[in-house]
């Protein structure tokens, strides 16, 4: 299973090490920008209100076995947490083989 | 005195180098900030810069170089610059130089103070702070020192403002990052700098700035401006060389170690440039960057936010520039005597004037900066310091 | 299920709209780079012709409800459409399950 | 199907080349940043040791008809290794339906 | 008249100082457009500069600065600088520093003209159309101006180029962007700067050689020089914060456009430097940063995609700025009074060379694009544009 | 001699011009090298800059200008500027700026031999070498050139530095990378350059400095500095656009190529600055463009690992420049006349310098860094290579 969650950057360090501390290590990440149901952030001003559509997000898929998925993903969601709105979500995707490209052999 | 055209190029020039430097100080902490204030951080300088220059010819310069008011403050003889005339008697260079000169000063000590202010500020708050600080700061101090002021009198040297310029920034720019507090998240997470290029960019530019700022001082184009340009270039070098090698002994020799270290030779160098020998100004530029390093580490560990360093770096090695100028002053380079010397009573003008600005600096801004904190609000919601001031204040993205 | 658009750069406001006025608004956006089968855009020039292999895209993740899915792809289609070559794809994942970090709640 | 392929940024070319003689062409990149099981490269220097969590990768993706899967895979898996530790990894990923937006139609 | 090596240094430094702007155009431009144009942009101001300096010093100075010809042209005397002295009785500087000097007022003349091709000009015939501009446009208006040209001799005051340099770049700018036509994609979607802080780096270094620029233009390191040191900063600071100011009444106040208020008002002290006061300056600032901004939220409603906005800022900066001098030009700075001080024939003298500069660079350079575009095709094929032209005209990448 | 400020004012600017170019060559490089690597890059300027500023004053400077010694190098009586005056009887600037003048030529020649070590070095072997080669090889070819050695009296003209800083640090770049080899998977894979805008900001600030460089050597605001300063732009011009021209006529017209020709432009006329024509300038620019062009492209084809081009472009362009000068030389100048002229004397003596300025930069360079390399080990592991010298010598990030 690839679980793909879409966080704050500001809390991947967190996510990493409690992912570390549960063994789990292979990771990869990218910034993206994403916006919820709330489209966005809404900031006002003298003279108006703009809307602040894609906020800056990071994505981290993580491969894991299927056993290890609702691990994996309880501890991200908790480590991701911080109850406000923008925290993000977690996707889990299906894989359907997955090799190593070092020795071609397939894992799991 | 009949105008010297070689003296009036020089300051011309020189006076061009040190504008420079604002938008250069705006480079330098832009590529500090994390990527959604990054235009926001190279903003203020300029906004500063265009401010001060109002300010400077309204009112600003009558307030430093008007007739003496008590050692403290200039009168107002030439406000809006009335009465300044294209010679004068005691010059080589046109006095609207000596203006335009003092001018850019003003700008860069503003443009520092922005460090405390971090990715942080309301824009429309920081303005109005903005023309009351280097109104009832910068322009006192800037008598003081070198307007006619007590300091002056008492026998401080500040050849080109170690005090003016750097202690008041320094200490002022720590006053406002106590007032307006830690940024969101400061300690829970880290806020790495975004664009070190952009920093190494804006440390190029100081440095190639501050040879106007300091050989332009000497307000000629003579061999005291050619001591100050190479004392200047080699308390730089020596700074960044001590840093870099203190630093590597804690771990990776950072680029932003290094530059950092040059602007702390060139801050501690700026009130010496004009009294010190070569070999004086590589200890001056050395110990600086080691001083201004424990200033640095000491701040991260005492877990205040003025993480741009505007304290450490400009309040601490302009501290100390302004004492070592009372040590090292040595008679054969411009008649001045220090502590080396065995000139006690220069020792203790240089400290009493330092102290004073740094006293008078932190306490100033604090008020200040508490006052329009109440008024207006120094700080951006919470919700637009999130999304960052470039988007929430500037409506832009990098 | 996880609409995965990959379109141009300059259609995205576009598409963003018409997810709206559909009542879509959660959405992950990064930019990327493409070719397709024509192998990118190949351009000729005095003394040689230049193959320009990978033209900047944006990729579009919209994780919708199955019974979403056609609909989103429907809209984002025809808003992302200039009929030219480099238009782009869309490929529709499966997503086993899928969360919101804040509450910890799966959703649907 | 998706294959999903983390790779060396430097083995790109190869991959690419190898692809296109096998008449696969279109795909989408972007760059990531990953770390492995090893948790990235640690290195050593006078006072300390450092470990860089997370090294710079290219992710690929290119979307085959399922019986293709196979092939591809293969192709990618051997342009990108070198044998080292790093070379990335390989993951399918089922795609359910998949459209050119140019034309509106589904593609196999 | 002797060689002077103060005012030979000051001259040294200010072409210096000039030649800078030309890239800092450049980078100006380059941050303005999307990334996938950002080399193009930046390399069509190199190139503008190499292909001039060799013009210039070829046949460009004779135009411009030969013998006159009927008020018009320069003759061909000085054709590959033949017969330039090292120095000259009427000069305190060698005659091939003018030349270098002016060579550089030359180059950044074309630079500004670019921002009508912005993203879309095909780099060969580019070429041949920056040729024929510079010769048949920019070397007649500086004979004109400064060359012994009619302007000069009716009066028409202009001390660094608002005609010349400001008001033919913008109004040929603006024919150029008619004749080559709106950028694929424009009005149906946004196209927005891609590299603020680049855009923010030419500004800092358009400011900064503007000294050069201006205060170069007394040829003297003298009080004359300081003035129009002062003034020039003086206008960019009011232009910057008029132009902020009138901006975040409508929204948010952006750095762009902060940036913009200040070359506004660079342009428009341009050719009033070394005539008037400090307080006017102020005023001239203020209201160029208004004219400018309000021209460019005209250019934006009217679809017309001069989107670098040379026209708005440059050539209405310019033409405000012509006019501004024949009104605020005040004897007591330099011994020509304008409208204010009663002159009317200034201000005539001043509107005539300004609009005949207008008039003449609009045409002849709607010609010239028309006649280029027809021949060679200005633009580049759609699938060239689309891919953006770093990669298509230069085979790179940012 | 009296002190005269113009002349002051020019050196002074002049040095602060050049000290630019150090940091610029930084950016240039820091743009062409891989993302990993860019801070690196110019993290190796600003550490070179900041060593050479001390190595001069201790004993750099006594080593090049001292008492002469066998024509090979100058005596310790200036060690740590002991003994040098603030005015001089032989000079119309104070000593002391001579010295810091020098001191900038130094340390830019430094800078440009981290071309060969480019992405690959180990910082703390780097920072030995650097000092080693600035003493051993830079010391001694400015003494043989300036400072009273064998090729001064042989007649050898070097206006600002052709051999002394072009061909010694071009060649010194290519034994660097001999001895260093190549980068991990160069002719693997490609290495594109990272940051072409960054290159191109280097290349402005380059051009803008070298003003100084080659205008500055006349030490003095003079008719010679007037030349000096246009040849040196009409040579960069020139070659920007061979080098364009040439590289068109194979595929693209490249920014970096057209940057490159005017670099080799630059370079060129560096020892013939005060000595040819304007011509003369356009012929030398625009043969160096295809001289080194040519040579960049061997040196691809080689497999040779320079590829920041300091060889093809500092090396050859310096050896061209060097012969340009016997060849162009125009007594009407500066009173030295060169083969065109009938002088094969001048050629000679101009050819015998550079060569002798080649071989022993080349061989010496060769030793040091094989002896360096075999006791420090100049280059990182391999997996310091592949994560980067940004992360793995100074633990940042771009
Ligand atoms: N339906 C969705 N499809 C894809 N990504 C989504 C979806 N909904 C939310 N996201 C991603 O999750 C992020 C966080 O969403 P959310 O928690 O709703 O906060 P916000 O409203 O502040 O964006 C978004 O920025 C976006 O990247
Ligand atoms: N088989 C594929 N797998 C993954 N991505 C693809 C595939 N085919 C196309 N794409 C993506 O879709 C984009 C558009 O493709 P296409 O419409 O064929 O136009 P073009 O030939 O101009 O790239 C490509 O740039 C690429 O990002
Ligand atoms: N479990 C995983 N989930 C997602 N990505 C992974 C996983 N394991 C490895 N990767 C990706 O593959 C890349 C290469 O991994 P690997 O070959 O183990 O080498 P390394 O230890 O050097 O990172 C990683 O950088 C990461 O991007």
């Amino acid at each position: 299973m690839m679980i793909k969650a879409i966080i704050r950057p500001e809390r991947l360090e967190f996510v990493k090490q409690e992912l570390e501390k549960a063994g789990i290590n292979g990771m990869t990440i990218r910034e993206v920008q994403g916006r919820g149901d709330q489209k966005g952030i809404t900031l006002t001003y003298r003279g108006g209100k703009m809307n602040v559509d894609f906020i800056p997000k990071t994505m981290v898929d993580v491969v894991v076995a299927d056993e290890m998925a609702e691990k994996t993903t309880e501890i991200i969601m908790k480590a991701a947490r911080t109850g406000k709105v923008g925290d993000g979500r977690i996707f889990i995707i299906p894989v359907v083989r997955s090799f190593r490209i070092r020795t071609g052999e397939e894992v799991q | 005195m009949a105008l010297d055209s070689g003296t009036t190029a020089w300051l011309l020039i020189s006076t061009a180098l040190v504008m420079l430097m604002t938008p250069a100080v705006g480079f330098f902490y832009g590529g500090l900030v994390r990527k959604k204030n990054i235009i926001s951080m190279v903003a203020l300088s300029f906004i500063v810069f265009a401010l001060v220059s109002i300010q400077w010819v309204l009112w600003g310069y009558t307030l430093a170089f008007g007739p003496d008011i008590g050692g403290f403050i200039g009168g107002l003889q030439y406000l809006g610059l009335e009465g300044i005339g294209t010679t004068s008697p005691d010059a080589a260079y046109p006095p609207l130089l000596f203006v335009a000169f003092q001018l850019v000063f003003a700008t860069v000590t503003m443009a520092i103070v922005t460090s405390g202010f971090a990715e942080r500020v309301r824009l429309s708050a920081f303005i109005v702070f903005a023309l009351l600080w280097t109104t009832l700061v910068y322009d006192p101090l800037a008598h003081w020192a070198w307007g006619g002021g007590w300091a002056m009198a008492f026998g401080s040297l500040d050849f080109a403002g170690g005090t003016v310029v750097h202690i008041s920034s320094g200490f002022a720019a720590l006053a406002v990052a106590l007032v307006v507090g830690k940024r969101a998240g400061f300690g829970q997470y880290t806020m790495e700098p975004s664009n070190i290029p952009m920093t190494l960019l804006g440390a190029a530019l100081l440095w190639f700035g501050w040879f106007g700022f300091n050989a332009g001082s000497a307000l000629a184009a003579n061999d005291i401006a050619a001591t100050a340009f190479l004392v200047t270039n080699t308390s730089a070098a020596a700074g960044a060389l001590s840093w870099l090698l203190a630093s590597w002994v804690r771990g990776k020799p950072s680029s932003l170690g290094m530059v950092s270290g040059a602007i702390a030779g060139l801050v501690a160098i700026t009130p010496a440039a004009g009294f010190v020998t070569i070999p004086a100004s590589i200890i001056i530029g050395a110990v600086a960057g080691l001083i201004c390093y424990a200033c640095l580490l000491w701040r991260q560990k005492s877990g205040l936010d003025e993480s741009l360093d505007a304290w450490s770096i400009h309040g601490m090695g302009g501290l100390w520039g302004a004492l070592a100028t009372g040590i090292f002053a040595a008679a054969a380079v411009n008649g001045y005597s220090g502590l080396i010397e065995g000139n006690v009573q220069q020792f203790i003008a240089n400290a009493a004037g330092a102290f004073a600005a740094l006293a008078y600096a932190f306490i100033v801004t604090l008020i200040l900066a508490k006052v329009v904190d109440m008024t207006l609000g120094l700080r951006v919601s919470e919700e637009e310091e999130y999304v960052g001031l470039d988007l929430s204040q500037h409506g832009e993205r990098v």
